[in-house]
C-alpha cells in the first residue's frame, strides 16, 4: 500500500461532534454579604458575638500589619515585603477555619492567618528580614514559606497524606495565589491528592494578578475553581472579599478534606497595593480598575454587616487599632534586640551532622575573619545591588 | 545469601521496611508489578497497599510529596523508574528537598530515599542511560550514593533510609544482575560518605565508582600481568565527599586516574581531579587522567556501547599515567 | 490582642456551600458505530467509498506492523517496541485526520499514523534498533519522538504557536497517554496552549494503563476529556475503538484548532498488548479484562459497518494483508542494508559546529580504536545489562 | 553610549528585535511592566504584542514552547525572571531544548536564548540568589554565557540570539547597576567560547566571571599596590569553555586562582581545576586555588554577603598563591 497523503477532506456534514468547555459547567460564586452589605441570613455562620467580633479584629490586624511593614519597608528596615491589602476577608476568613493541628503552607501574603496560627509577630518580622533563625515559625504548625511560587503544592499533598497515615484529624491547608496555578507543581501536587484522598485544601487566593499578569493571561479558563475537575476534586469557588463566606466555605472545604476529598477553593479578591515594596502597579493597571475594588473593601463590608446586625457597636475600632499598632511596635523593638547569630549560622542546619568538609569551610572562614578583620567592613558596606 | 545488585537491593527494602514501620515505598510501577527492574517485589504483598504504593507519572509530586510525608516523621523510599526522569523533579530536589532542614533551621528535616537507576548500557530508549551524579552532587544539602556492589547496595541503601537527610541513591542498572557475591544476611549498614579500597597498590591510584567499577578492575587486572600495581578506590558516595582516602592514596602513588561514565566536561571527575590538586599536588608525578563519557548525550541503543568508556581505554589511560 | 487559637467550631448549620464536583458535569463519549456493529447513520462522515476502504487498510497495517515488530524484538532484532494493538482505531482515525502540513508530535505506538504521514517503514525500524541517522524522521513532518512522557507537550505548544505567527493553515498534533496528563509538562503545556489561542490538538490515547497503573489510579477525574476545563479550551471524548468516531472527533478538533481553540481529545481504548516488549501484564491485570476488549475490537467492529454498508465486498482482506507482510519484510531488508556511519556518528548534530575539546575527543578516541582495535570486539561482546 | 549592564542588554534586545524579525521575547512580566529588572523596557512599545509576550507562571512552558517555537523558523528569547526559578525547567533544557538538534539529526533546531538574572547580593527571598551555572554547563548541547560587562553584555546576547544552538545566557544581576561604560551604538557582536584577558600579568592567573568580575579586579587591584602583577581572565563563556586561554596563560604564570560564587564543591572551578591539569601540571607551582560559595544554600538576605567572596577573601587566596 502507498503512503499515501491524508488528502481527504474533513466531513461537510455536521456528524454531531459536540466539544464540552468551560460554558457548560455552572460555576457559582458563593457570597454571605452582598457588596452593598445586605446579606443571606440562612448563611450566616453559628458561632458566637466573640468570634464575629474577632473576624474583625483580626482583619484590621492584618491590614495595620500590611501598612506599617510597607512603611517598615521603605526605611530599610525590612527586606522586600509583600502584602495582603484588599485580601483581608480571604486572609481571616480562611485562618480562622483552621484548627490548630492543621498545617499551614504559607506563601508570603497571610501575616494574618501566620499569627493567629501561633506564630509571633517579632518572628514574622525577623523573617522578612532575612535573619535565618526566623524561619523556624516557632512554636506553630506553620511549614517555611514557599517563595519558589507553586512549588509548595506536593509538600501539602505529602504532609496532608502523613496525617492520613498517622491517622490524624488534622488537615494540610496551602496558601497559593492565581499565579501558582500554571505551574507544573500545582498539577502534580493536586492530582496526586486527589489519589490519595489526602486531607488537604488547597486555598487559592485569586488576586486578579500575578505580579503584572492579569488572571486572563494566566489561564484562558474563566475560573480557578473549575481546575478541580481535572483531578476529581471538589472546587469551591467563593467571593474572597466577604469573611464570613470565606470562613463557611473553608470551613466545608476542612470538612470535606477530613472526609477525604481534597478541595481547590478559589476566593476571589484583589491585590490591592503593589506586588511587593519592588513593584510598581500602575505600568500595568489602571487607577479606575483599583478604584473598583476599593469600593469591595472587605472590612467596610463586613461593618456594614457588624452595623445591620447591631454588633458594631460592641467594636471600638481606635481601641484595636492602637492596640495592633502597639503590638506592631512592641515587635519592632524585640526584631531589633534580635542578636543574629554568628557565621556559623550560615554553616549550620543544612545537615545534622556538618560534613567535614563544610566544617573546614567554616574553619577557614574563622580564620580569615581573624586575619582580615577589614572583611566586616567590606561586607557591611559593599554596594547592595 | 548469593544475590546481584538489584536482589540486594529488594532484599535492603524487605529488611528495613520490617525494621522500620514509619517506611513507605513508592513510585511508578513498584507495588502491583514489584518495579519494571523487579527492584521493590513481593513489598507490597508484604507490607500492605498502605505503605507500598504505584503513584501517578508524576515525578515533581513523588518528590514533592515524598518531602511532606518526610516532614511528618515518615520515612519514604521513591523510586524514580530512570534516572533520566528526575531532571522534572529537579526542582524540588533542589528547593525542597535538600533545604527543607535548612529553611526551617531544624524544625522540619526530610529523612528520605529517591532511589534511581542510572547508566547505559541496557539497550533502553534515549533518556534511559543518563549519568548526572555531578549535578545532584553540586547540590548543597543532597548526599548522593552510588554502590557498585551486591554487599554495598543493600549495606548503604539501609544506611540511606536511616540517614537523617535527603539521599539520592543512584544504582547502576548496567550490573544490576551481571555480578553476583554473597551478601549477609539480616540488617547490616555501609557508611555513606566513605570510600572503600577495594584494591592496594604503589603505582597509581584509580577510582570509579558505580557501573564503571567493573570495567575498572577488568583494566587494572588486565595490566597486573603487565607489572601495573594499582591502589583501585571505590568511591561509594559522591557526597559527601571522602576526600580523605583519596587524598591519602594519591599522596602515597603520586598519579591517578578517574573513571566515569558521565560526560568529562564538569563530570565528578573534575571534582576530584581538583581536590588532589588542593590537597596533594606536590605529590603528582603526571597529569590526572579522567576517562570518561564524551561530552554528548548518551547515543541510542545502537552505539552506546562505543560510549561507555571500555576497558580498553581504561588500560591506555592508566599505562599513560603510569609511564608519564 | 492575643494570638488566640482558632478554636471556634466549624459552622454547624447548613450554610449553602455546595463545592462542584466532576458529577456536574456531563460528558458525553462520541461514538458512530457501536459494539455491536449499528450505527448512527447521520454521524457516517461525508467522504468516499476509497477513503473509508484505506482507513481499514491502514488498521489492518497498523496490526500487521505491531505483531510483526513484535516477533522481530523477540529475535533480538529491534531494541524495546511498544505496540498499539488495541489501539488501531485511535492511531489510524486521528492520523486521518490531519493534513500533510500538520505536525505530529509521536509518542511511540501510532506507527500507522507515522507511515501514513509519510515516515518510511524503515526508517521507523531503524529507530527502534537504535539507529540515530533514522530520528530523522526525513521527509515527514514529525517531531523526535518524545520517550519522555509528557516532555513533547509544551513543544507541541510552541510549534502551533509558531504556526500561528507565520499565518500558517496547520495545526501541531500531539499524541500522548494517559500517563501523560499528569505530568507538570502537560499542563504547562495545555495552558499556556489556552493562553495563546494555539493551533493544537492534545490526543490522548487513554488506553486504561501507563505500564502497570490502572487509569483510576492515574487521577481521580472519570475522564481525560474534563481536564480541559481546567485550561479553558475544548475537550473532546470519543470512542477510540470506534475509527469513524475518532476520524470525526479529530477532524472536528483540527477545525477547533485552525479558528484558535485548541482541543484536548481523550480516545477511549485499550493496551491489549504488553506495556512493551520488556512487560509482563499479567502481573497487575486480568485476563477477564483483556477479553473484554478483545471484544471491543477496533478492526471487527469497523468491518461489521463496512459489511452493513456493503462495501466489504470491495476489500480483499487476505490481500492487502499480504501486501503489508511484504511492506515489512522488505521494510526490515532494507533496514538490514543500512550501515551505520561509524563513531563520528556519535559527535555529531549536537552542535552546528563541533567544540574543540568534543572534536578532539573524537580524535582521541579515533586514535585509540586505532591503537586497540580489540576494542572493537569488547564492545561488540560486553554483556547487555 | 554609556550604560550599566541592565541597559546593555536592554539595548541588544532592542537591536536585534530590529535586526531579526523572527526573534520573539517572552516571559514572566516582560510585556506590560518591562521586567523586573527593566531588562526588556520599552520592547512592546517598539515591536508590538505579537513579538514581545507575557507567559503566566510557567517555566516548563517557557523553556519547553521556545524549544517548539524555535523549530518552527523564530529566535525565541525567554526570560526566566530569576535563576532560582530555572530548575523547574531543568528537564526542558535537558531533554529537550539541548537534544532537538542531536535527536533528529540535525533535521530540527533549537536557536533559542533563555535569559536570567543570576547570583546574590540584591537583599532578595529565598532562591533569588542562585550561581548554578556549573550544573548547566554540564549538559551537553547547551552553551552558557555569563557577560560581566555592559560592553560584553551587549555584543554577547547578540551572538547568542545568533547563535544557532540554545544558548543559557545567565546575567549577573547584582551589577545590573553598579557599573557603566561607553558602549558601541548600534549592532555588534562578542563570540561565545572565547575568555578575555582583562589584564595581562606573571605572577599568577586569576580566572572568574560574571558578578564575581568585579570583586576579582577589585582584589587585584589592592595587591598591585603590593608588587603582585595577575593576569586576569574573564571567562564569559562556561560552555563551550576556552581551554587555550586558560591553559596558555597558566603556563606563563604557572600559577592559578579561581574565584566563583557558586558552591565550591562541583562547582565551575573544579572543570578549571582539572583541566590546567590535565593541559599545564607541569608547568604548575602551587596548587590551582578555588575561592568560592561555601557548599550551603545562599543564605538569607540578612548574612548573603558573608556568603559571596569578597575581595579580601580574593587577595588571601591571591597571596597564597604567589607565596606558595
Ligand atoms: C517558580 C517561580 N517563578 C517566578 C517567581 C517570581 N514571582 C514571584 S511572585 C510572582 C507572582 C505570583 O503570583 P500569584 O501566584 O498570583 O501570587 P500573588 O503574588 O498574586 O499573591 C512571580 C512570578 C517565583 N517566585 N517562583
Ligand atoms: C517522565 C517519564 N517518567 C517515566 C517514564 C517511564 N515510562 C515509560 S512509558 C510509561 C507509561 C506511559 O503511560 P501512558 O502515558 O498512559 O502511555 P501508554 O504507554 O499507556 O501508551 C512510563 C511510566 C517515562 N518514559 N517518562
Ligand atoms: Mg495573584
Ligand atoms: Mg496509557
Amino acid at each position: 500500500m502507498d503512503n499515501s497523503p491524508q488528502s481527504i477532506s474533513p466531513p461537510s456534514v455536521d456528524v454531531g461532534v459536540d466539544p464540552i468547555s468551560q460554558g457548560d459547567v455552572e460555576i457559582e460564586t458563593y457570597q454571605v454579604v452582598r457588596p452593598d452589605g445586605s446579606f443571606d441570613a440562612d448563611r450566616v455562620p453559628d458561632v458566637d458575638d466573640e468570634a464575629l467580633r474577632d473576624l474583625y479584629r483580626w482583619m484590621l490586624l492584618q491590614r495595620v500589619y500590611d501598612n506599617r511593614a510597607t512603611k517598615l519597608q521603605r526605611r530599610g528596615r525590612l527586606g522586600t515585603v509583600a502584602s495582603g491589602r484588599g485580601q483581608e476577608a480571604a486572609i481571616i476568613g480562611s485562618g480562622f477555619a483552621l484548627s490548630q493541628d492543621d498545617w499551614i503552607f504559607p506563601y508570603g501574603r497571610e501575616a494574618g492567618a501566620l499569627l493567629m496560627h501561633g506564630l509571633s509577630m517579632r518572628d514574622l518580622l525577623l523573617y522578612w528580614r532575612g535573619i535565618e533563625d526566623a524561619s523556624k515559625m516557632e512554636g506553630a504548625n506553620i511549614f517555611g514559606m514557599a517563595i519558589s511560587i507553586g512549588s509548595h503544592i506536593p509538600l501539602a499533598t505529602g504532609k496532608a497524606w502523613g496525617m492520613q497515615l498517622a491517622g490524624e484529624e488534622s488537615i494540610a491547608f496551602a496558601n497559593l495565589g492565581d499565579g501558582a496555578t500554571s505551574t507544573g507543581a500545582f498539577h502534580e501536587g493536586m492530582n496526586f491528592a486527589g489519589v490519595l484522598d489526602a486531607p488537604a485544601v488547597y486555598f487559592c487566593q485569586n488576586n486578579q494578578y500575578a505580579i503584572s499578569l492579569p488572571f486572563e493571561k494566566q489561564t484562558n479558563a474563566d475560573t480557578v475553581a473549575q481546575k478541580a475537575l481535572a483531578y476529581g476534586v471538589d472546587g469551591i469557588r467563593v467571593d474572597g472579599n466577604d469573611v464570613l463566606a470565606v470562613y463557611n466555605a473553608v470551613s466545608k472545604a476542612r470538612e470535606r478534606a477530613l472526609e477525604g476529598n481534597p478541595v481547590l477553593v478559589e476566593a476571589v479578591t484583589y491585590r490591592r497595593g503593589a506586588h511587593t515594596t519592588s513593584d510598581d502597579p500602575t505600568r500595568y493597571r489602571s487607577e479606575e480598575e483599583v478604584d473598583e475594588w476599593e469600593k469591595r473593601d472587605p472590612l467596610e463590608r463586613y461593618q456594614a454587616f457588624l452595623e445591620e446586625t447591631g454588633r458594631w457597636d460592641d467594636i471600638d475600632e481606635e481601641a484595636i487599632r492602637e492596640e495592633v499598632e502597639e503590638e506592631f511596635s512592641a515587635a519592632v523593638d524585640a526584631a531589633d534586640e534580635f542578636e543574629e547569630r554568628g557565621i556559623e549560622e550560615i554553616f549550620s542546619y543544612l545537615h545534622e551532622e556538618t560534613p567535614p568538609e563544610l566544617q573546614r569551610q567554616l574553619e577557614e572562614f574563622r580564620e580569615l575573619l581573624e586575619e582580615r578583620p577589614d572583611m566586616y567592613e567590606y561586607i557591611e558596606t559593599r554596594p547592595k545591588g | 545469601m548469593n544475590a546481584t545488585i538489584i536482589q540486594a537491593v529488594n532484599d535492603a527494602l524487605h529488611e528495613e521496611m520490617g525494621n522500620d514501620e514509619q517506611t513507605v515505598v513508592f513510585g511508578q510501577d513498584v507495588a502491583e508489578s514489584g518495579g519494571v527492574f523487579r527492584a521493590t517485589e513481593g513489598l507490597k504483598e508484604e507490607f500492605g497497599g498502605e505503605r507500598v504504593l504505584d503513584t501517578p507519572l508524576s515525578e515533581i509530586a513523588i518528590v514533592g510529596s515524598a518531602v511532606g510525608l518526610a516532614t511528618h516523621g515518615f520515612r519514604p523510599i521513591a523510586e524514580i523508574q530512570f534516572s533520566g526522569f528526575l531532571p522534572p523533579a529537579f526542582d524540588q530536589l533542589v528547593t525542597n528537598a535538600s533545604r527543607i532542614r535548612w529553611r526551617t533551621r531544624g524544625e522540619l528535616t526530610a529523612p528520605m530515599v529517591v532511589r534511581t537507576p542510572y547508566g547505559a548500557g541496557v539497550r533502553a530508549l534515549e533518556h534511559h542511560s543518563e549519568s548526572l551524579e555531578s549535578i545532584y552532587g553540586h547540590v548543597p544539602g543532597l548526599k548522593v550514593a552510588i554502590p557498585s556492589t551486591p554487599h554495598d547496595a543493600k549495606g548503604m541503601l539501609i544506611s540511606a533510609i536511616r540517614d537523617p537527610d535527603p539521599v539520592l541513591f543512584m544504582e547502576p542498572k548496567h550490573v544490576y544482575r551481571s555480578y553476583r557475591e554473597d551478601i549477609d544476611e539480616g540488617t547490616y549498614t555501609e557508611p555513606l560518605g566513605e570510600a572503600a579500597v577495594r584494591q592496594e597498590g604503589e603505582d597509581l591510584t584509580v577510582i570509579s565508582w558505580g557501573a564503571m567499577m567493573h570495567q575498572t578492575l577488568e583494566a587494572v587486572e588486565n595490566l597486573a600481568d603487565k607489572g601495573v600495581d594499582a591502589e583501585v578506590i571505590d568511591l561509594r558516595t559522591i557526597s559527601p565527599l571522602d576526600k580523605e582516602t583519596i587524598v591519602e592514596s594519591v599522596k602515597k602513588t603520586g598519579r591517578c586516574v578517574v573513571v566515569h561514565e558521565a560526560a568529562k566536561t564538569g563530570g565528578f571527575g573534575a571534582e576530584i581531579a581538583a581536590t588532589i590538586n588542593d590537597e596533594a599536588l606536590m605529590y603528582l608525578e603526571a597529569p590526572i587522567e579522567r576517562v570518561a563519557g564524551f561530552d554528548v548525550p548518551v547515543p541510542l541503543l545502537s552505539m552506546e556501547d562505543y560510549y561507555i568508556p571500555p576497558p580498553p581505554r581504561i588500560e591506555e589511560a592508566i599505562k599513560d599515567t603510569v609511564a608519564y
